[in-house]
């Protein structure tokens, strides 16, 4: 595979963001057009790669490798297998579609707003493909800053969104320098940045208090950005503050870069120390699920209670790693119960990123109209808007995990392996799927869409004069769901073509610990 | 003990007497005036050590340079600023004797430090002929020590273009004149 | 050695002092205030320029060895017929560093020398003699010719502080930074004279080896040398405790002289700090280790807490280039010879200068740029530059960024040698400390950014940075960027620049 | 030699250390600046000292003391001059009173 | 014959088009969308007669084993869960009934959902979306082959139940006015108490599912009922139990939720807020009683715990069915809401279906369930007609005179009386459906209920002891008199006496479209219990014996008719019926009850339900909701705020920089410590630059002193 494919994926937004910047600010039509269309080849792209790699899935494909600086024997290395293939396609899903929104939503500073997204996009792309730690620590933090920019600039400003903006930047970098110092010292025990070869060379096996401080160390990055109860507490504001389609992408990607991390990196470095410390992190998962789940319950702002559900749903996501990475299971191979909780945990990570991301959508699509999230200010809506009450119920109903939507497959494979390794844990974790029905139908549903629709309380919040499309969903807004629902039916009703490449990548990693 | 020795010692009272009492003098006195006067004395006493120390063209250079030159410079500018030098005003500041209990145990320790050591100290016959004649230091400065003297002679030009360059007095009109201010 | 053999290892030292008096001279000709004054600077950057071409010529005399630069090598003397200074690739290294300081610095301070500086000629002859006190003391090896090139750098600096002599803040800092420099310098030259007491020579090089030999107890006396010397150097980097005239001085200094103090001394304070340790001092690690060990620490925390309340950017970056400055000094702390993963600390020490040059030249070439425009260096200064002038505030962010460590900047790559070097040496606390310390420096880097994105200018008037100071910030971001994404031949730059020194140790 | 070379040394200290506490303790900048010049005599002291117990064959100390005191005078120079500038901003010349930079 | 049977994966899938036809094509014109609704039903109807047909027909294999069809579904790890279609007897026998009920009740509601309402009101196509798609859910749990495609229909049953129940949830306030607000109110929290109540249960059952695909490594039936693999689970211990047994609980778990069984059951009668086809389709006929056909499917789990260990998973089947049979037609003695009566009947009879598993047998529960369904889903289209007629009277009333319009519910059978004049058809159905209901011969109710009471009676009279049998046909007996109790209340209060509000004087017969399904439905009612007649030689007991057969674990003995326990049902049925009747029959409005005045206190209990909803609202409800409050406070009052106040006061004095870290930094007890820390230890370094540098040199001075005097101490 000569074709540079993951280097194009990753860099042709590098380009578009360049382009945009060098371009007038004035014209803003253009500027959006061209931001939209250095975002698609990335997304077409990822997904020829993703039907290139789809039959030996397992192993890591289209790897580029070049040195990059030899003093420090560190190289440009990237590749994909059936675990980034999805979240890489993923990314440039949600960044299209997230600039498609954009581009009707966003008023000030075009040009910034569309440079910033492509190269964020780039970030993201880069952590998944990362082969190397610099590269890969390049890459996470290329990610941080466009994305502190994005709320600080067009956050909205009754959320606060500076102070959102750096308690976004300050949580992150913590971990991510803590990340930096373990890396170092895994470097220097290995000698090489690669992160396929550094499992096989056990690191920092000879010092078992070092490798306990850089287990935490990367955990502690990674459960930050995922996030893990008790570390969860930028997520509310960052995602509050944003604007719609960096609520989007921050749910639906960034929150994924620390999941792939766990799985990628801290599972493969560390697998005995994973195993030895499972219990503890099994109880984080669990009181992020419930704990998540209670918090969105009591929410009256809706974007918040979806952040908190993100809060809930990864929690899901650690509980499924969990279980992969608490035992050594190898009683009974025909079951393959670490394998179908990893899948899981990986499943539970797309799903996620689809169906949040199309919730902080739906969010901007109300938002947009009225200007407010306040679920009390709404009402009887399904009467008013109904494609908009349609899209919305599938969504959120993919979100609780309704059988024949996304939500459920991964639920169910993270809760069949726990209940085969973890039991404990999956009986207690079963509360947050009841407690996930009811703050999405009680709260979401109830309180927007059904009950009394006053017009004199829609016309304090509905100022025609500043919506210029239909009331209900507008065209572009039904467009950007449009794929999302797809996929939301897809991996619901069969998702076997998904699956394939996940569980190819999956057992091999396993096999491997 | 010979006599020369006697000498020796008493020279050596007489000038540490001039040297620490002139210092004394210098920090402590509260006529600034009197101070420079009084540095004038610490310095010539420390002279006389130099040529104790058989160190006559040092004494020299001390003797032209630091009382000659530094210490009438001192004086000048004494006399330039002294426009609001009331006389017996206090001339020590508040921290003073925080200073001087500071100052007077990094002493002890010194000297404890000084007279805990053993000096290489070089072989008799060394000690009685230091034989250092004014050419060889001429020979060695423009010799070996060339390049500091190349470099300390640019150091002095420096000096003096930014000493008149910041303490010449200049008429504010044509200050004004050739500055187009910024803001 | 012959003389023409000694001018050309002085080539590049020769060539600055050059330029520097034809500047004078120039001045001195083209009367106050004539159209042709402005091509001074210009006089001066094509100095500097050659500078470079002399230094990448003399290269491959010095770069592989030290090669000593004496006129005499005869015994007449007594035998302390040791040469002053030495052509190793240590002294290339900060001769290329210094030209690239005062190259950026020339190009960024035109306006502003324009608009506020008289005496310009000697302004720009300050600057070059700075320069070259710098080489000097980074070349030197002979504790006569550090203190001597010190003295001269600090006395540039002094008279390059107290510049603005209408403004009194600059007065005032001018005479806080003498006072206390001279007072410093008197400490360390009084511990240079003990050290010669206990060793009986001034050459680095002897002095180890008389200490090595042990023909005789004086660790008496060392210690109080070792601390006194640090007192003098200590001064000249600006550490945590001998750092607080610096944010005066750096307030009140006009803001070009300002960058130069930020960045220049404390190179060279380093270079002979590493020089002085790593020949003369080798067998008293333990003890230096341990104070700067405590040094560095304390200078990082004390840096960044006390810029969590400064409201003038040069008062804050003063601040957090005392902050780097403690950085910096965990490569020296922690330095390794035997490393296996080329992260010996020095290394480490001098890529992170190398990335503080350019940050911090640039950062300040973008403070000089709004306060010509705004007439004023507070933190409101900054609001919305976003809005005013993209191009410096993205690169103003670049830099920021950098000077926090995030990738892919040039600061990232120093941490990395640093905080790596510290690990290597199971000097974990250190490098916990340090990156503590760099999450805690985004808080008052963040009121910069803030200003400069989030809020809106009080006349949001687009202005122009002229283009002086566009190519010394666009060439400080380019570099800034290239140190991270193709950091090679930084790297092997900076080791081989040391690995002399590492060898000796 | 009558005097031991620890006496030189402990006058020089003694000297040095009067001259710190000049620096620390006097108002007037020019008084500071004689403190200084009394720690150089005394580092002189100790130059000169060394050189004649230690190192009577070589020039070393004596020269270096020479340089001090050439240095000690560019020093002076351009200390008075800062000195005698901000005195004509400032109409003084009291280190206390040149505090309006501050934290 | 097998290319009938490759047929059948059409029979979800025409409702299943029908409903994205109509969700993405026709949801605008009503009449269209309701066409594309019974079109689509009515061919998975004749697709699934076609099977029953062929099944019937076909040899024994095809009803022991069955057919199968099946499609890789979940790549797991080297192994690959499938999912597919599976048709035996027991498939057969649902099959019969479900697609035609659903075809009948399609038919009823297009002429139902008109009336009242104005042409263009999108719900009505909404409506028959909203159906057909719970007919493709209803339809693949029937056909479904494996755990996996069972429980996704079984959501998405409980989804359209949710939203069908909803269904007056919501309105245009100054456009709607046939909906009224109360309605609207009580709509939206039925159908959220439905979803989450049902949720409970079936969380449970996932729960369940998960566990047996680990232990067991597949989720279909055939493969699970293998005697190894049940050995295999009997084999494993699981908190302190035979798994099989722990799994069997949960599933039951999940069949309580649905079938609304006691404790679950509070969701069913608040259920009937929704259409009352709904109540009929769903509510009565198909949905509620997909917990017993799970039950029923997974029947073998339960019976191998029973089998090892004696362990109690049957036995609580038993249990649970028997009180609920009671519990259901106690509180049906002392309801006004013609639909709630039906509701707490539909409860209690569900409750007999348990019974009839938990004592072991397949049939007779199944057989009780098609019976059920058929009259049930004929009550409550007969009870729609009812209120129908009473609403339109109410409308001619309301020219009348304005007395009435106010305070006035349809559904309230105190306010009807002596219909039987008025909607003489509707009242022939209405007691075709009551006396089956019932149980009096030979009406369908009685087959099935008889057999039930049988089983028990049977295994009672095998050990003699007073054991759970006995108890559970005392229980089921009992039921039986407080079954016909209500019923004769009913009938006497609705179609006999004198109107007892204008409305019911002025109502009228409802439309032909509604009324033929209630008499082809009325029918069945009637003779639908032959099919399993003893006399007859149960054939439907033939049709099904084999299902189960493969596990080993079933006894499918044929019991033989016993008159003792028929004739101690059919007497008390009578008397009960009797006595309720002629107690109502002549009730004047104002009048204390009758039942009230017997039974006192008892008759407020039973009204108030046991005041089972307040219990669980305090138990439950409240203490969730507090405790979110509580978490949400953790992360945002009690952390949040006191720093919000703490630092502002701070950032006021502060710089620039400060306010920024203030407001920068607001967060948990040790980020906000820290950096509270920093914060003040920052200002107070600061001072430590006074501006005046000998200060600075004594510090100089001073560490220089503690560096030599350090060095001088070691």
């Amino acid at each position: 595979m000569n074709f540079p494919f993951l280097t194009l994926i990753t860099f042709i937004p590098l380009l578009g963001a360049v382009a945009v910047a060098l371009m007038p600010g004035k014209r803003e039509r253009e500027l959006k057009l061209v931001a939209i269309l250095f975002s698609v080849p990335s997304l077409v792209l990822a997904l020829v790669a993703w039907l290139l790699c789809a039959q030996r899935a397992g192993e890591m494909q289209l790897l580029e490798e070049a040195i990059w600086i030899p003093t420090l024997n560190a190289h440009y290395r990237v590749g994909v297998d059936g675990i980034s293939l999805p979240l890489v396609f993923l990314t440039t899903l949600l960044t299209t579609l997230s600039l498609f929104y954009s581009s009707y939503t966003i008023k000030k500073r075009v040009k910034e707003f569309f440079a910033l997204f492509l190269l964020l996009e780039t970030g993201m792309i880069g952590v998944f493909v990362a082969l190397d730690l610099i590269l890969f620590y390049i890459f996470w933090e290329v990610g941080l800053v466009p994305m502190f920019l994005l709320i600080g600039i067009w956050g909205q400003p009754q959320d606060r969104p500076q102070y959102s903006a750096i308690k976004f930047f300050l949580y992150t970098l913590v971990g991510s320098v803590a990340m930096l110092l373990a890396f170092i010292a895994i470097y220097l025990t290995t000698g090489t940045w690669n992160i396929l070869q550094i499992p096989s060379l056990k690191p920092l096996a000879g010092n078992p208090a070092l490798a306990i401080a850089a287990f935490w160390a990367i955990f502690l990055a990674f459960a930050i950005k995922v996030p893990s109860w008790p570390f969860h507490t930028w997520l509310p504001d960052a995602h509050t503050a944003a604007p719609t389609a960096g609520s989007v992408v921050l749910a639906g990607v960034l929150l994924k870069l620390g999941g792939y991390g766990m799985i990628r990196i801290l599972l493969p470095f560390f697998p005995d120390l994973f195993r030895q410390f499972a219990p503890w992190i099994g109880v984080l998962a669990l009181i992020s699920m419930i704990y998540g789940a209670l918090v969105s319950m009591a929410q009256w702002d809706l974007k918040r209670l979806i952040a908190y559900s993100s809060v809930s749903h990864m929690g899901f996501f650690m509980l499924g790693l969990v279980a992969a990475a608490a035992s050594l299971d190898v009683a009974n191979p025909v079951l393959n119960n670490r394998a179908i909780a990893l899948n899981g945990a990986v499943l539970q990570m797309f799903n996620h990123g689809i169906i949040t991301g199309g919730l902080f959508f739906l969010v901007g699509v109300i938002y947009e109209r009225t200007h407010t999230r306040d679920l009390k200010a709404f009402g009887g809506l399904s009467a008013k808007m109904p494609i908009y009450y349609g899209v919305m119920l599938m969504t959120a109903l993919a979100s609780l995990g309704l059988p024949g939507l996304a939500g459920f497959i991964s639920e169910f494979m993270v809760f069949r392996g726990a209940f085969a390794l973890i039991p404990t844990y999956a009986i207690i974790g079963i509360v947050a799927i009841v407690l996930g029905a009811a703050y999405i139908l009680w709260k979401i549903i109830q309180h927007v869409f059904l009950g009394e629709f006053s017009e004199e309380r829609w016309q304090k919040i509905f100022n025609p004069a500043h919506w210029h499309f239909s009331l209900d969903m507008a065209r572009f807004e039904v467009v950007t769901m449009a794929p999302l629902l797809f996929f939301m039916v897809l991996v619901g009703v069969y998702p076997a073509p998904v699956l394939n490449v996940i569980n190819a990548a999956t057992t091999l990693l396993l096999a491997g610990l | 003990m010979t006599i020369e020795y006697a000498t020796q010692i008493f020279a050596f009272i007489i000038l540490t007497l001039m040297t620490l009492g002139g210092g004394l003098a210098v920090v402590t006195s509260r006529n600034l005036f009197h101070a420079a006067l009084s540095l004038i004395l610490s310095l010539a006493g420390a002279m006389g050590y130099y040529v104790l120390l058989d160190a006559g063209f040092l004494a020299v250079v001390q003797l032209l340079i630091y009382i000659g030159a530094i210490s009438i410079l001192i004086l000048f500018s004494i006399m330039l600023t002294r426009g609001l030098m009331v006389p017996g005003q206090v001339q020590r500041n508040e921290q003073w004797w925080i200073a001087a209990l500071v100052v007077f145990l990094t002493f002890v320790v010194m000297v404890v430090a000084l007279w805990q050591t053993v000096w290489p100290i070089a072989g008799e016959e060394a000690l009685r002929a230091p034989n250092v004649a004014i050419g060889q230091l001429g020979a060695a400065l423009v010799g070996p020590y060339a390049i500091p003297f190349e470099v300390i002679s640019v150091l002095l030009l420096v000096a003096l273009v930014g000493a008149i360059v910041l303490a010449r007095e200049v008429e504010n009109h044509s200050a004004s004149a050739d500055v187009e201010t910024g803001e | 050695m012959i003389l023409a053999q000694l001018l050309v290892l002085l080539l590049p030292d020769l060539v600055l002092t050059l330029t520097a008096l034809v500047v004078l001279v120039l001045d001195m000709i083209w009367r106050e205030g004539s159209r042709s004054q402005r091509f001074l600077p210009w006089v001066a950057l094509i100095g500097t320029v050659a500078l470079i071409a002399v230094t990448v010529l003399v290269w491959p005399l010095g770069g592989t060895g030290g090669l000593p630069i004496a006129l005499a090598t005869d015994k007449d003397f007594g035998g302390d017929q040791v040469p002053m200074m030495v052509l190793d690739p240590l002294a290339l290294f900060f001769k290329l560093f210094t030209a690239l300081v005062l190259i950026l610095m020339l190009l960024a301070s035109g306006d502003y020398v324009r608009a506020r500086i008289r005496f310009r000629g000697e302004f720009y002859a300050f600057i070059l003699f700075g320069g070259l006190a710098m080489m000097l003391s980074a070349a030197a090896t002979n504790l006569l010719m550090i203190y001597l090139s010190l003295e001269f750098l600090s006395i540039t600096s002094y008279l390059l502080t107290g510049y603005l002599r209408e403004d009194e803040r600059s007065t005032e800092g001018a005479v806080k930074y003498f006072v206390y420099g001279a007072t410093a310098s008197a400490v360390m030259l009084y511990g240079f004279s003990l050290l010669y007491g206990a060793t009986g020579t001034l050459d680095l090089a002897s002095i180890a080896a008389v200490l090595t030999g042990g023909a005789v107890p004086v660790h008496w006396l060392v210690y109080p040398a070792l601390i006194m010397m640090l007192v003098g150097l200590g001064f000249k980097i600006a550490l945590v405790p001998f750092h607080q005239w610096a944010p005066d001085a750096y307030e009140g200094a006009p803001t070009p002289v300002t960058a130069f103090l930020s960045v220049g001394p404390k190179a060279a304070g380093f270079a002979v700090l590493t020089r002085l340790l790593l020949t003369a001092l080798p067998n008293f690690r333990l003890d230096w280790i341990a104070v700067l060990a405590g040094v560095a620490i304390v200078t990082m925390t004390l840096g960044n807490l006390v810029a969590l309340w400064q409201s003038n950017v040069k008062r804050l970056l003063a601040y957090s280039s005392i902050a780097q400055a403690g950085y910096m000094l965990i490569g020296l702390v922690a330095l390794a010879p035997e490393a296996q993963s080329w992260m010996t600390g020095l290394n480490g020490l001098l890529l992170y200068l190398f990335a503080y040059l350019f940050t911090n030249l640039g950062a300040f070439a973008v403070v000089i740029a709004v306060e010509n425009h705004t007439g004023s260096a507070q933190l409101d200064a900054f609001a919305g530059l976003m809005r005013r002038n993209p191009f410096l505030a993205v690169t103003m962010f670049l830099f920021l960024l950098s000077l926090i460590g995030i990738p892919p900047t040039a600061g990232f790559v120093g941490k990395l040698f640093v905080f790596g070097a510290a690990i290597q040496r199971q000097m974990i606390m250190l490098a916990v400390v340090g990156i503590v310390n760099s999450v805690i420096s985004v808080y008052y880097y963040y009121a910069i950014m803030r200003q400069m994105f989030f809020s809106e200018a009080a006349d949001p008037l687009p202005f122009d940075e002229g283009p002086g100071l566009r190519v010394a910030v666009g060439v400080a971001a380019v570099m800034v960027l290239m140190m991270a994404l193709y950091a090679e031949p930084f790297i092997r730059l900076a080791s081989e620049s040391v690995n002399l020194l590492a060898a000796s140790f | 030699m009558a005097i031991p070379l620890p006496w030189w040394l402990t006058v020089a200290a003694a000297l040095f250390a009067i001259g710190l506490y000049g620096v620390l303790s006097r108002r007037n900048a020019i008084g500071v600046l004689l403190g200084i010049e009394l720690m150089l005599n005394a580092a002189n002291i100790n130059l000169v000292a060394f050189w004649r117990y230690i190192t009577p064959q070589a020039l070393t100390g004596q020269v270096f003391a020479i340089f001090v005191i050439g240095i000690a005078a560019a020093e002076a120079a351009a200390g008075l001059a800062i000195i005698i500038s901000a005195y004509r901003r400032r109409r003084t010349v009291v280190v206390d009173e040149l505090d309006t930079m501050r934290w | 014959m097998d290319f009938i049977f490759n047929l059948t994966p059409l029979i979800p899938l025409f409702p299943l088009l029908a409903f994205v036809i109509i969700v993405l094509f026709t949801h605008r014109h009503n009449r269209l969308s309701s066409d594309v609704a019974i079109g689509g039903i009515a061919l998975s109807t004749v697709v699934a007669w076609a099977v029953v047909l062929a099944t019937v027909l076909s040899d024994e294999y095809v009803r022991a084993e069955g057919w199968q069809l099946h499609v890789p579904w979940l790549p797991a790890g080297t192994t690959v869960l499938e999912m597919g279609f599976a048709v035996d007897g027991f498939t057969a026998a649902m099959l019969f009934m479900v697609p035609f009920v659903c075809l009948m009740i399609f038919i009823y509601s297009q002429g139902y959902m008109k009336l009242g309402q104005p042409d263009q009101d999108p719900r009505y196509a909404r409506f028959f979306a909203y159906i057909s798609l719970f007919a493709a859910g209803m339809l693949g749990l029937v056909v479904a082959r494996d755990l996996v495609l069972l429980f996704i229909s079984w959501e998405v049953m409980g989804l359209c139940s949710y939203l069908l129940i909803g269904f007056w949830s919501f309105r245009k306030a100054e456009s709607e006015h046939h909906i009224d607000q109360a309605q609207v109110v009580r709509a939206r929290q039925a159908a959220l108490k439905a979803f989450i109540t049902t949720r409970i249960g079936d969380v449970l059952l996932f729960s369940g599912i998960a566990l047996l695909y680990s232990y067991t490594g597949t989720l279909t039936f055939r493969d699970l009922f293998r005697p190894e693999t049940l050995e295999a689970l009997q084999a494993i211990s699981l908190l302190g139990m035979p798994t099989v047994t722990v799994i069997a609980l949960l599933v039951f778990g999940g069949a309580v939720g649905k079938s609304a069984q006691f404790p679950l059951h509070v969701w069913l009668p608040d259920a009937m807020e929704g259409p009352t086809p709904v109540s009929a389709l769903i509510h009565a006929a198909t949905m509620v009683a997909a917990g017993v056909y799970l039950v029923a499917r997974t029947l073998p789990l339960f019976i191998a715990g029973f089998v090892v260990a004696n362990a109690p998973a049957l036995h609580w089947v038993a249990i649970i069915g028997a009180v609920t049979a009671l519990l259901g037609a106690t509180i049906g003695l002392a309801q006004d809401d013609i639909k709630r009566v039906l509701a707490y009947s539909t409860i209690s009879q569900l409750g007999y279906m348990m019974i009839g598993l938990g004592l072991g047998s397949l049939v007779a529960g199944i057989f009780h369930l098609l019976t059920h369904a058929f009259f049930k889903a004929l009550l409550f289209l007969s009870a729609g007609s009812v209120i129908h007629g009473v609403e339109h009277g109410a409308h001619v009333a309301a020219h009348g005179d304005h007395t009435h319009a106010e305070h006035f519910s349809p559904n309230n059978m105190k306010v009807m009386g002596g219909l039987r004049h008025r909607m003489p058809r509707t009242f022939m159905a209405y007691l075709a459906g009551a006396l089956a209901l019932v149980g009096i011969v030979p009406f369908a109710g009685f087959w099935s209920k008889d057999e039930i009471l049988t089983e028990a009676f049977h295994l009672w009279r095998a050990d003699g002891a007073l054991n759970l049998p006995f108890w559970v046909w005392l229980a089921g007996t009992l039921g039986a008199f407080f079954t016909a109790l209500y019923m004769g209340r009913q009938l006497g209060l609705v179609f006999w006496g004198e109107p007892r509000h204008a409305a019911a004087r002025h109502a009228h017969e409802s439309p032909s479209s509604m009324t033929v399904p209630l008499i082809i439905l009325a029918l069945f009612a009637v003779l639908f219990g032959f099919v399993n007649a003893p006399f007859l030689g149960s054939p439907l007991h033939h049709l099904m014996d084999k299902v189960h057969e493969a596990s080993e674990v079933m006894h499918a003995e044929v019991i033989p008719f016993n008159p003792t326990v028929a004739g101690i049902s059919t007497m008390l049925a009578v008397a009960g019926l009797l006595l309720g009747w002629s107690l109502y029959r002549n009730y004047r409005t104002g009048q204390v009850e009758p039942f009230q005045a017997t039974l006192g206190l008892v008759f407020i209990v039973l009204r108030n339900k046991y005041y089972i909803d307040e219990l669980y609202r305090w138990a439950i409800i409240r203490p969730a909701v507090w405790l979110a409050d509580f978490c949400f406070k953790i992360d945002d009052r009690w952390i949040i705020d006191p720093f919000v106040d703490l630092v502002g006061a701070a950032g006021r004095a502060a710089s620039d920089v400060a306010r920024v870290l203030d407001s920068g930094v607001i967060d948990r007890w040790f980020v906000e410590g820290t950096a509270q820390l920093f914060n003040a230890a920052g200002r107070w370094l600061r001072y430590s630059e006074t501006g005046h540098v000998q200060n600075y040199l004594l510090v100089v001075a001073v560490t220089i002193l503690l560096l030599l005097g350090l060095y001088l101490y070691f």
